[in-house]
């Protein structure tokens, strides 16, 4: 406790002596990243001071009391911070980390292909060394925020001789460079979440390997295993709105264009906080057949949140982690797909409609036509389902056809095209 | 039921396949959805004149091919394969079968020749706000009239293809009883106001009424708005297979072309077992279509049903939408997911498919609405049965 | 909510669990089933004297262990997954509870505690006709009485272990409205007609009472009936999800052991998907029926429960019986399918548990009546909110 | 037209010659079998009279519309005779034929094994040559009738070094020996339709080996094939009923005991006729949530109909086998399923009950606990979905681990026993 406080304190009057609300965001995550309060569990030799992850909540926890802004953390570039402390090399963290502190510098994620997309490990973009170049060749797909972003984490094969999980390596690629083209892919929703980035002849310095030559499938295990936490913290930031200074207004563009693609989100999720609201006023609250349907929903959906908080709980208590933790993904695909069902019986021929037309000023319209989505991204349910019948209840695997030389393995020959 | 179709009947349908795979591939789809009409001027005419699909249904004598609800059907269920832009739906099967019922000679002369011949394209406006087709419903009022001219005051809602129409029926009531109501597409007192659609290969539009001169239709048999939703529910089912079956072969497709782990994903029994599933759904639902056409064809008179051929027409068409429309979602939604991320995509076609199932699902009423109809109308033929008993 | 238990709580289902599989092993059950009593003496003594399971939720003072509804869940979902055969749910549930909220001091004195000690076994009967425990389907009149007796005439159904019961808690309706009535087992009046149930391992009884004579408890709050529905939902609940979660092992169990085709059948992905479908619909069924124990651990008192409490109470306890009911049946069909032949057969296990959750399904009210209870508690909620808003 | 009038004729006049009510069962049949109007589609080498089933029907109509019997064709002695016929040795077309259409004789399958259901050649059952005869030692399961046969069809492996399919070989095995013992199989629903037959040092002489050794598989498909064909039959009797005469009581005693095992089979079909006289008894019909249910299932039991409808008449119009051909037991699945909740949501708490105090007698409990059995016997839903998936739709097969000699095939190592 004691030392929570001096903590607490200590930063608490390094916070009084250098905030300034005033500032220009980049500047003052300069000084928040030299500081090392930007990262303190980070190792003191790299913008950090050595903390434990205790501590480390314990200095966020007294920006967050002071009301000042902390370092960057959001989106894929803190993926890509956690994987070069786990894997990189001395120079690549002087590289780069403190850009990714600063928000200096946008990441963005390189590993799904239009012929990959469950399967990783299958990605058939490729790196040829010539001199002391990799030269890059290959497709890849889902890549959110590539557009903005200065540097990518990248996954290609430098081996086919090897078993697939064998041949891979892990790079980190300058966005911005002429061999690097970046589409953005539209949705069937109108929106746009994701790019697609060509890649010719694109090149990759020898130092910006990152791990072993054909380790690249452990270092994006590190990245994948990350993926949830850092995403989280996108979310957080929303409380300091409102307050005052050009720090703020920084702050507030930032995150308006981090979340650019993620607007729909909510309507994907199915919004099962609007169904009592609609079947009120549509009368569909008075239809008894319609009244079980609603209260499925409702069923699931409490169900489902119950469970996760059994999980935290769990987690929390320290206790082993119970099939109850693996089972949230899929529950929310049962229930957005569940909710999409139910507003539309609710809306009747309102359903019909989009845009200004569609009840609730469209959002009705943006659940029906973006639920589809919830399945798939970040891992089917198919892939939810073998996840949870191998790896929870320890069902055996199914036999394999890929483990010989990747050179020999059947694949999609040059990918389907978007146009598929 | 036409069990099994003919030779001349498979034939039929090859030719219609042939034109719009040439005509109507997707690209074509994605220009005319992109227009304010949906519809391309002549493609709309090769479709009526060379192809003479808009008077399939029509009787001989009254300028069309004079076959029935089954030939019908099969071009509904070739148009809904390949998603065809246009006022087909609309004009040549709502407006001519309301014609066939409720002109009388003069008036079938006047207008119905044009529209079976794609000439002049009219659109039936019924729905004021429910699903179900129902009398409580049309507060549209007609005064004035007799013979010649009424006026029209009233608002009508999702009026399909009412953008583009020449003609328009409309469903009024007078003191007398609700009847169609003929008037011009460009006559003064109408608004017509495109609606944003999910679908935007279907247009549709609301239309205001304020004291539109229009002619009423001579014949207003009893039940009248009840058979017209028959006849739409059981078009809209046909066509709706045909879109299950395109998005079937697509999951069939794709699955198979799709490698992952080394193996096509249609080797996985999961992924089997699913188009398994579906495929059962598709057929069952296209033997519901199919039956409901037949059940149509089996009606010699839509202007003078007896109970009984109301009731299974009722029973075979409420049925045959609430199945259909409920499978077509199921597939779409489910070939969506085997395409995986690309499903999603704009440029990949399977939402295409998705959007016109997804406002097909509650088109002319829900499937719960239409389930609940189709029960009525069984418990009313076994009432009647315990009566004759 | 109860997320997570505690390490005691965890040592207690432990030990129940040991208790359990040592006395109640299924060759033991089928005895039992085929008794008419479906009740082994010495094993009831045991599980009410030496494990005390009898008492865990009575006050210390009356006799029992003092723990409340989240011990009690543990205790049932542990019977249900052993289908522990005794009159367990009807007696130490439902009838404790009864006369924790009916009975005033001397009556618990003289009933309550030998019911928390196993000593007599009551059985509660409240249903008539209607699925759902409500006052207008209470036709059983009581008559004269004042403080000492009154007497009873009308039908009760579905009371469980009626047959065995040494006394009878009845709801009744008198002038003053409705209430529960204590009677011996053996009293005059009193015809007890076993039932051909279902589900063997859970005997039930219809009893006509002809005069019998009654002791009226004296507490007879608002809502009564609501609230002893409630607390059977949540019993049943949690003793449900023990037998989900049985069934969901032996298929887990089963498959793996499986061999066709030269692979274990678990490794089939068809069988993988659904197992895994299925242990997501436990486990959200659990969540309901342990968040339901702690809405009625969370209330202090059952006599005087205030309108918020009282409502969700409803919603929570209607919510978990229609949840896990149907989470029940469904693991159960899909157990004995993933079995194959054998699990159709009578030496197999798995339609032991089939019949207790076909059972399970309508007992206290199908999932379709629990589903429109917890709406109407939801829009009440709803409503007072608006009202204080 | 002409040539059909003529044999009709033929037929009738040998009926006037030879029919008469009052002759025992045993006799009037042997009367048929030896004249060659029991089978004429067989040789006439063979009790037939070489005929084409468009004759053979010509036969079967003249006798049913003169209202004489035929020969005995129903259950698993037909498909013993087709599959004799197509693969047996002269010796034992003349040995067991003639029993066969007489009806003395009755025959059981011995296909499926506690250990091999679904994957009927995993069979493990034994048959071992000594001297002239082969020792038989192994389990069977569901089969039929086998406690009234004299006659088995049995599929043993003889070859435990061929791959599965070509290790098996196809026995007439005398189940009236010591080492034959037969049991009924009790199921949950209380009846007991099947059995299980122990073989022990059970002895089946050189001569009553099928076809080849190590050909058994193809003689089971033969048999297999016919399967459905020969089941039909046994329903159509039932029009014979009530006339007078000692061979009808023969026959109506034959039928009893052939049909007792399938007297369930009707509400394992989920009795969707009695649903809306239900619904109207119980008041469920006014309840407009229970409605929809019940039009859900009228929904697919009539699709389901038609369905069938229509791969008859598709057949009977010569056109190619489509889809809806091979979805039938699939959608039967489907529909008892779903009936049985409709059923139970119908009766409300009386579904808690059974026998005679369940509603109709028993007839609604009984459909509760049977209809789990619809989507297993005969082929599970499982098995039907791989058919459909790889035969209908044309779907890759997944790869086989089991095409290696069979003795290293994984499987069942004591076959699970009844008790798993």
């Amino acid at each position: 406790m004691n030392q929570t406080t001096t903590l607490h304190a200590e930063v608490t009057q390094w916070l009084d002596e250098h905030w300034d609300p005033n500032m220009d965001l980049l500047n003052w995550r300069s000084l928040v990243a030299d500081s090392g309060w930007g990262a303190p569990s980070w190792p003191s030799d790299y913008y950090g001071k050595d903390m434990s992850p205790m501590e480390a909540s314990i200095v966020e926890q007294a920006f967050a009391d002071y009301g000042a802004v902390g370092a960057a953390q959001s989106g894929v570039r803190m993926l890509a911070a956690l994987t070069l402390l786990a894997h990189g090399s001395h120079d690549q963290k002087q590289k780069y980390l403190r850009g990714i502190l600063t928000g200096e510098d946008q990441w963005c994620q390189l590993f799904s292909e239009p012929g990959s997309g469950s399967d990783l490990a299958g990605a058939t973009t490729r790196a040829d060394l010539r001199g002391d170049e990799w030269i890059i060749n290959g497709q890849k797909v889902w890549n959110t925020s590539a557009h903005h972003a200065q540097y990518g984490l990248l996954l290609a094969r430098t081996d086919w001789d090897a078993p697939k999980h064998q041949g891979l390596t892990y790079f980190v690629i300058n966005m911005e460079q002429p061999g690097v083209e970046v589409r953005q892919l539209a949705q069937m929703n109108g929106h746009a979440s994701f790019n697609e980035v060509f890649m010719t002849d694109a090149v990759v310095s020898r130092d910006d390997l990152v791990g072993e030559p054909g380790g690249g499938w452990k270092c994006a295990m590190t990245t994948l295993a990350n993926e949830r936490r850092s995403f989280d913290r996108a979310r957080d930031i929303g409380a300091r709105k409102g307050r005052q200074g050009k720090i703020f207004r920084d702050l507030e563009e930032e995150f308006a264009i981090a979340n650019e693609p993620y607007t729909w989100y909510p309507q994907r999720a199915g919004r099962v906080d609007l169904i009592l609201q609609r079947a009120v006023a549509t009368g569909a609250i008075d239809d008894p057949a319609q009244r079980q349907d609603i209260a499925r929903l409702h069923i699931m959906a409490e169900s489902a949140k119950w469970t996760g908080e059994r999980a935290k709980a769990a987690a929390k208590a320290g206790k082993p982690q119970g099939p109850e933790g693996s089972l949230g993904k899929l529950a929310a695909s049962n229930v957005a797909r569940l909710a999409a069902r139910v507003h539309t019986a609710i809306s009747g021929n309102d359903a019909l409609l989009t845009g200004a037309n569609s009840p609730m000023d469209g959002v009705i319209a943006e659940i029906l036509v973006s639920t589809p989505a919830i399945s798939i991204a970040g891992g089917t349910d198919e892939i939810q389902k073998n996840i949870i019948a191998e790896r929870v209840m320890g069902l055996p695997k199914e036999p394999r056809v890929d483990d010989g030389p990747f050179r020999d393995v059947r694949r999609n020959t040059s990918g389907p095209t978007t146009k598929a | 039921m036409a069990l099994v179709f003919t030779a001349d009947q498979d034939q039929f349908r090859d030719s219609i396949q042939r034109f719009l795979s040439d005509q109507m591939p997707t690209s074509r789809v994605r220009q005319l959805m992109a227009t304010d009409h949906g519809l391309d001027n002549q493609l709309w005419r090769q479709t009526s004149t060379e192809l003479a699909l808009t008077g399939i249904h029509i009787p001989e004598h009254l300028g069309g091919a004079g076959f029935g609800p089954v030939e019908l059907g099969i071009a509904l269920e070739e148009m809904g394969r390949a998603l065809f832009c246009g006022p087909y739906l609309s004009s040549a099967v709502l407006s001519a079968y309301a014609l066939l019922i409720c002109a009388d000679a003069d008036q079938q002369e006047r207008w119905l020749g044009d529209v079976a011949s794609g000439e002049r394209r009219c659109s039936l406006a019924v729905t004021e706000s429910a699903g179900l087709w129902q009398n409580d419903d049309i507060q549209t009022k007609a005064t004035g009239g007799g013979t010649a001219s009424s006026l029209l005051n009233g608002r009508k809602r999702f009026v399909i293809d009412g953008q583009s129409a020449d003609l328009i029926l409309v469903a009024a009531r007078a003191d007398d009883g609700i009847a169609l109501y003929m008037i011009d597409g460009d006559t003064n007192g109408l608004t017509v106001t495109a609606l944003q659609t999910m679908d935007p290969t279907r247009k549709m539009a609301d239309i205001e009424l304020n004291d539109a001169v229009a002619t009423k239709l001579t014949h207003a048999p009893d039940h009248l708005l009840d058979t017209l939703l028959n006849v739409a529910c059981i078009a809209l089912a046909n066509e709706m297979i045909g879109g299950c079956q395109r998005l079937l072969d697509s999951a069939v497709n794709y699955t198979q072309l799709r490698y992952q782990f080394g193996r096509s994903i249609a080797s996985f029994q999961a992924i089997k077992h699913r188009l398994a599933d579906l495929l059962l759904d598709v057929e069952l639902s296209r033997s519901a279509a199919y039956q409901a056409a037949q059940t149509l064809a089996d009606c010699s008179d839509l202007r003078t049903l007896d109970e009984d051929q109301r009731r299974h027409l009722t029973e075979h068409a409420s049925l045959a939408k609430a199945a259909v429309c409920e499978t077509y979602l199921q597939t779409a939604l489910e070939t969506i997911q085997l395409h995986g991320g690309i499903g999603f995509t704009w440029e990949n076609d399977t939402h295409l498919w998705f959007k016109r199932a997804k406002s097909s699902e509650v088109l002319f009423g829900t499937p719960a609405e239409h389930r609940e109809r189709m029960m009525t109308a069984i418990e009313s033929g076994n009432r009647s049965q315990e009566n004759a008993a």
